[in-house]
């Protein structure tokens, strides 16, 4: 068999929540042959996509499909308090999917979200969030902060496409845009930026109170000149030129929702740009990690009503981060089995709270092993998303986007191994 | 098979009042009486189905013409709101799904809701283009009920960009381009030039001032979209949320967006809202111009109107109007969403309350009324709360309460504001609405409105949606009567079954229009598009795959 | 007392520890990018420590073993890439918000028994 | 008096074990154990109430071996750290805890009170609308908060905890007086419409941040946000009427340097009104 070879444009990279969709890629014979306009990591997404591939496996040996589909099955329904988590690296439809499961087994429903940008949405809840779609900061942006975000590392694409290097409508090129960083290092990020404000680690919050004022006109308490490591009179300076731009924007990352103050730090930054309204346009949008972390929320909210942290145990959803999330639920140790859909909580959770998983019934669907497959019960394969699965995505701004399919995959994509396992279990 | 007997028939649109006949169902339509033999063969094979439905009112299954029902603005504020759903839990039950509801609920509880209330289609008031796969993603999990969407155009920069340009002819290809594209009904536009105007940190106020980058005035926006509506002949008039929506004194920028259209076919919605008069003498600067929209109604034969009658409680407010929802944020310094959409629109939602007692949200609430009263064609004007901005649609039949008695109404004024009767004459009023009135502005007048040929009658060839009321012992009893039909029948099947839905989940149609067009015009928008929108084009139009039971509603 | 003085941790992304993190996660890469702790050039001096060379790290919540690098970073702010050993530092207390605290926890480092500069 | 005396048994369904060995505890959500409900059933009627384990619905008597009479007053023996809702929404009688509970317990409740003789989860007395709850360990976050979204938290009522408590004590309360003998955690007091804290152990950072109006009392220095200004250093007579009235009708204890000495006064925050009030008491 040799095919002619094949390209195709306008692919949509899954990586990040960026989900540049200008990829070029050739295949032949079912394989990739050549990628274009791919950031370093897409590459080696997609030089890895076909690599490395989960086989389905219960209890470390490899078994047929659909036993390994029906073992999850069992585990679930046998469970009296399970937990669904991971959704942020796979489709809308088989996070619509998941919902109905957990519904099913009266589980606990989380995302990654709630240990990546759920802060920003708890914080959204208290004071709710001036925001755009990245082409109208891209057109119409002359000052964009980036605060506690590093997508030169995390988002390398960003910046070309819609952040500080873009040709925007109105803003042409690097040019004629103020490009500010805070953060505790001095990243790759501050490294492109007109001016960087380091900030003392666990300050934002200070700091952007301190804003808040200033740009009233009114003059915060510092006893030493200083407020989180930067000098009162250089924020002066700052809110005075953050009154005078056209279009603000703010794009925040981590550095908001991971340090000392979590959603407050969000919630700060949101009553700022908020107030920042009253004088110029500003909005802020979050530098979000996973490639469809956005659309775990959307899918669960027009679902349940929220957006991540979701427990079913009352056959009715139920909503609290701190209460319902991976986290707590693991290191608590109140879950009796876990489901982990496209995520590795053994890399990415706290040491402790990954450590549980060890002790309960683990299933996990993945294209990939990870290292949550190593402690996993139950391994199910899936077809890779945006490759050799199709369905939508959801970018950091909301904008939805529909994955194309260019490569036959030996498995089942997420959303049906999903509607299997629901099938499979009894309503009781 | 179903035959219906029995029923009392308010059928206005085939001039059927209180008419006793049968109504007969095939699969999903309305029929003539069939043969003997078909009867006899659908007895033999079991799918023969009679309904004695004991004089009880029936009437189509209501359609609602103007509801924030789906997609990325209704689905912020149910992400915003966690205290609206706290206390208001729907659990899974057979095979109906769980969720949440209050003003703004998930989307299953938003189809159970609207079934329950005797509704079978819903116009989504408002899409952004861009986002319109997200609407279509929740209309596949939005059961029962028919529902399309009104795409934004009013503030597009393609449509502002071929308007500057006079160039009708792209700009009729590019409308009707977008209607395909994004699997739209028809045409949406808020606040024309004044959505962009914000996005630039400027203000316009009426139709005449220009002041955006295309230096456009709101006149020429409305004038090029409601002669682009109409030469498509799309099912459905422009839909339009006025400029100065909100305003004190904004009766007169509605007025004058009415005489610019004279010649043309428009729905005005939520006019309600666009209905201030302004007293600089008056210490709240508000007062009732109900008079003078009433009067413009009534004489353009062009126009229909939906009221987005005001109900007290928790309500949230969502718009396409960014500046609006700004301005309600500073108003009330409740939490405030604001999403700018590139190229296309902007996008507001802030929580509300409006107040029995508080003076202006009582004359917002007796404008509405006025209005209802004081257009004289029901035909002309249709229910709608603007759900969930003026308040939930799980209130409609309240305020059809309030529409058919007129004693309810002056014991609701009892308990507001004192100084009420000095802003409008609501509490004079006599009128009384009939049950074929009701029937006109809750299904059949929307339906002829948005161009449903089959919809908001039960003559034959109709689609088989039909809503069964109890008998109406007394006009107390006007509310629970409407709020909880004993039938519900929506393409030819019980959804609702003395009074409570069937277990079992079935989805409605999606809507959509498909106006043709000059396929270059992908070519015209292609260079603009590739430098300025932050997707591909390819990557634009929402596929066939969005769409599991489609129906295309023909143009003229 | 140097051992006792106390640093801040912060966890982030890099690109390396991207490009490993979809290159297989048993790879050796993965390994590499996300088992090393970032110092000041002082603090390594401060501690006679070179890059390559093991550090013991501790939290309240536990401890790991990583090897050094300078990294242009403030004095006070120790860096872990994200991964299984950076987590291992992070402990699971949320404040009851479900977010742990993944930068900004109090850390304190050791140089490990043996080790030469 | 009569009571009730509920005691947990050692095997009961709340217990996670994979492999016959004990992993962890499933949440059990107990908002039937309310004076409100078993004082007017028969103890076979409370032995048959369900209490929820996961997804699970067991009886009461699955968890609990029941003694006494039916009552007003619930005496209970046990580490309950996993129950949720113990006395959520009660408005009247006493539950005693004799052991730890989990989250939520209080919440909503409108009167009577519950003591816990040991440590709670958090969301204690969250919304709650009146009555008494007292903590002799430590509690979680959330101490009489707003639940998410919500505008007001608790809303009348005192709150006393002899142990520490966590982050977001007493955020966007309305009403009532919460206190900690303990440390607290971060955020006291965030958005605090009214109300007033008493902080006699150390707190962490930004105790007051975004809060309106309401007082907030501590015995120690504040790390004080930026947003707040110095005005003056006094005694204010109006502490010693609250220490008293704290003293003598909650039994609660009261650093007796208190009294005296002189307090400085913050009032912030000033991205909010500003009416907020923060005293710090310092030696005389």
């Amino acid at each position: 068999m040799n095919e002619e070879s094949k390209t195709y444009q306008n692919i949509i990279c899954t990586f990040c929540g960026a989900l540049c969709d200008d990829i070029e890629i050739k295949v032949k014979n079912n394989k990739i042959e050549n990628i274009k306009n791919a950031c370093a990591i897409s590459r080696k997404k997609y030089e890895h996509a076909q690599k490395d591939r989960t086989v389905p496996q219960i209890k470390g040996k490899e078994v047929k499909y659909n036993k390994a589909v029906s073992a999850a099955a069992e585990i679930l329904s046998s469970s009296r308090n399970p937990l669904i988590y991971g959704l942020s690296s796979t489709t809308a439809e088989a996070q619509k999917a998941a919902v109905e499961l957990a519904e099913k087994c009266g589980a606990n429903i989380d995302s990654t979200s709630s240990v990546c940008h759920g802060p920003g949405t708890l914080a959204k809840q208290l004071v709710g969030m001036v925001s755009a779609t990245l082409g109208e900061v891209k057109n119409r942006s002359d000052m964009m902060i980036f605060w506690g975000a590093n997508p030169v590392e995390a988002h390398p694409n960003h910046a070309k496409r819609y952040s500080i290097l873009s040709q925007g409508m109105y803003r042409k090129n690097r040019k004629d845009r103020e490009i500010i960083v805070f953060d505790v290092r001095k990243t790759p990020t501050a490294k492109l930026a007109d001016h960087f404000f380091q900030v003392k680690p666990n300050s934002d919050f200070e700091i952007l109170m301190a804003l808040q004022m200033l740009v009233s006109g009114r003059t915060p308490t510092s006893e030493d000149g200083r407020i989180g490591g930067i000098e009162l009179v250089k924020l002066k300076d700052l809110a005075e030129k953050m009154k005078k731009v056209k279009y603000g924007s703010v794009f925040y990352g981590m550095g908001l929702t991971m340090s000392r103050g979590k959603y407050m730090n969000t919630w700060a930054a949101m009553s700022l740009v908020r107030n920042l309204n009253d004088y110029g346009r500003f909005v802020m949008i979050p530098m979000r990690g996973h490639g469809n972390v956005a659309g775990s929320e959307i899918t669960m909210a027009w679902q349940t009503g929220y957006p991540f942290a979701v427990n079913f145990s009352r056959n009715y959803p139920r909503y609290n981060p701190g209460e319902f999330s991976a986290v707590d639920l693991l290191a608590r140790r109140e879950v009796d089995a876990a489901f982990i859909i496209a995520s590795d909580p053994a890399a990415s959770l706290p040491h402790e709270a990954a450590e549980y998983l060890k002790k309960i019934p683990t299933i996990v669907l993945d294209p990939h092993w990870n290292l949550t497959t190593e402690i996993a019960d139950v391994v199910i394969p899936s077809a890779v998303k945006g490759i050799g699965a199709s369905g939508t995505v959801y970018r950091m701004d909301h904008v939805p986007l529909q994955l194309r399919k260019f490569l036959d995959d030996s498995w089942p994509d997420d959303a049906s191994a999903v509607s299997r396992i629901g099938e499979l279990i009894e309503n009781d | 098979m179903i035959r219906l007997k029995n029923g009392i028939i308010y059928d206005p649109k085939n001039n059927k009042s209180a008419v006793k006949e049968d109504i007969w169902i095939k699969n999903e339509k309305i029929v003539s009486k069939p043969s003997a033999e078909e009867i006899e063969s659908a007895k033999n094979q079991g799918s023969y189905q009679e309904i004695d439905l004991k004089e009880k009112i029936v009437m189509p299954g209501g359609v609602d013409i103007h509801a924030h029902i789906a997609g990325p603005k209704i689905n912020t504020g149910r992400v915003l709101r966690p205290e609206d759903h706290r206390h208001d839990n729907v659990p899974k039950k057979g095979g109906l799904r769980s969720g949440v509801g209050s003003t703004v609920p998930t989307s299953y509880v938003t189809g159970y809701r609207y079934s329950l209330m005797g509704y079978t289609t819903v116009m989504e008031a408002a899409g952004p283009p861009m986002k319109a796969r997200h609407i279509h993603e929740e209309f596949g999990g939005l059961p029962f009920i028919d529902k399309g969407f009104l795409v934004l155009s009013g503030n597009n920069y393609f449509v502002l960009k071929f308007i500057k340009e006079k160039n009708k002819k792209a700009l009729k290809d590019y409308l009707a381009w977008l209607i395909n594209v994004t699997g739209a009904f028809g045409l949406k536009v808020v606040n024309p030039g004044g959505v962009e105007a914000w996005k630039e940190g400027k203000r316009l106020r009426g139709i005449e001032e220009k002041g955006t980058h295309f230096n456009l005035s709101p006149r020429e926006i409305l004038l090029a979209l409601a002669e682009a509506n109409d030469e498509l002949g799309l099912p459905h008039p422009v839909h339009i949320h006025t400029n100065d929506l909100g305003s004190p004194g904004n009766y007169k920028t509605t007025i004058s967006t009415l005489d610019l259209l004279k010649d043309y076919r428009k729905h005005i919605t939520h006019i309600q809202f666009s209905s201030y008069g302004l007293n600089e003498e008056s210490k709240i600067k508000f007062v009732s111009a109900a008079d003078q929209i009433a009067e413009k109604v009534n004489n353009d034969d062009k126009l229909t109107v939906d009221i987005g009658q005001i109900v007290f409680g928790e309500v949230t407010t969502m718009t396409a109007d960014g500046i609006l929802e700004y301005n309600l944020h500073k108003l009330t310094g409740s939490k405030w969403v604001n999403t700018d959409v590139e190229m296309e629109t902007g996008s507001g939602i802030v929580p509300m309350n409006y107040k029995k007692k508080n003076l202006i949200n009582g004359i917002q609430w007796a404008i509405g009324l006025e209005l209802f009263l004081k257009i004289d064609d029901p035909w002309k004007v249709f229910l709608t709360t603007d759900h969930p901005n003026a308040g939930p649609f799980t209130a409609y039949p309240w305020i059809i309460k309030l529409l058919m008695s007129r004693d309810y109404r002056l014991k609701m004024i009892s308990e507001m504001h004192n100084k009420l009767g000095n802003y409008t004459d609501i509490a004079e009023l006599e009128r009384e609405y009939s049950l074929d009135e009701i029937a006109v502005i809750t299904r059949s007048g929307p339906a002829r409105a948005l161009g449903l040929a089959n919809k908001g009658h039960i003559g034959v060839g109709a689609d088989a949606d039909i809503t069964v009321y109890s008998r109406l012992e007394s006009k107390d009893k006007i509310a629970e009567v409407f709020a909880h039909p004993e039938i519900v029948i929506k393409s030819g099947k019980i959804i609702v079954e003395d009074g409570k839905l069937v277990e079992k989940l079935r989805e409605g149609k999606t809507l959509v229009a498909r106006p043709d067009y000059d396929k270059n015009i992908s070519e015209i928008i292609g260079e603009d598009f590739k430098n300025y929108y932050s997707i591909s084009i390819e990557n634009y139009p929402v596929s066939d795959s969005y769409f599991n039971n489609l129906e295309v509603i023909p143009c003229s | 007392m140097a051992d006792k003085r106390s640093f801040t941790l912060i966890t982030g992304r890099t690109i390396k520890q991207g490009m490993a993190s979809v290159s297989g996660k048993n790879n050796q890469n993965y390994e590499d990018s996300t088992a090393y702790v970032e110092l000041n050039e002082n603090i390594l001096e401060e501690y006679n420590l070179s890059e390559g060379k093991k550090i013991l790290l501790y939290t309240d919540s536990g401890e790991v073993e990583l090897s050094c690098k300078k990294g242009d970073l403030p004095e006070e702010i120790v860096f872990i890439p994200y991964g299984p050993q950076a987590n291992k530092l992070i402990g699971t207390d949320t404040d009851g918000t479900g977010m742990p605290s993944s930068k900004g926890k109090k850390v304190m480092i050791k140089r490990k028994e043996g080790e030469d500069s | 008096m009569s009571k009730l005396k509920l005691i947990l048994k050692k095997d009961n369904p709340s217990l996670i074990q994979p492999e016959g060995k004990t992993a962890g505890k499933l949440p059990v959500e107990a908002e039937n154990i309310s004076p409100d409900i078993t004082a007017e059933k028969t103890i076979s009627e409370i032995a048959e109430l369900t209490l929820l384990a996961g997804r699970k619905k067991y009886k009461l008597k699955d968890f609990f071996k029941i003694e006494g009479e039916p009552s007003q007053n619930i005496f209970i023996d046990g580490e309950l750290d996993n129950f949720k809702y113990i006395g959520a929404g009660m408005t009247t009688g006493e539950i005693f805890i004799n052991g730890s509970t989990g989250m939520h317990t209080g919440s909503e409740m409108s009167g009577g009170k519950i003591e816990v003789n040991g440590d709670t989860g958090d969301w204690l007395g969250a919304e709650m609308q009146g009555g008494y709850i007292k903590v002799n360990g430590n509690t979680g976050n959330y101490v009489g908060s707003a639940f998410r979204g919500d505008k007001l938290g608790m809303n009348r009522g005192v709150i006393y905890i002899k142990g520490s408590a966590g982050s977001f004590l007493g955020s966007r309360m309305r009403r009532g007086e919460i206190i900690v003998s303990g440390s607290c955690g971060d955020m006291a007091g965030a958005q605090m419409v009214a109300g007033s804290i008493y902080l006699f152990g150390k707190a962490g950072k930004r105790t007051g941040a975004a809060m309106k109006r309401g007082t907030i009392i501590s015995a120690h220095q504040l790390e004080m946000l930026p947003t707040f200004n110095y005005n003056i250093s006094y005694y204010p007579e109006f502490l010693k009427i609250a220490f008293a009235h704290l003293k003598n009708e909650f039994k609660i204890d009261i650093p007796q340097n208190m009294f005296s000495g002189y307090y400085h006064r913050y009032t912030g925050d000033n991205t909010e009104i500003g009416k907020g009030e923060i005293l710090i008491w310092k030696e005389g």
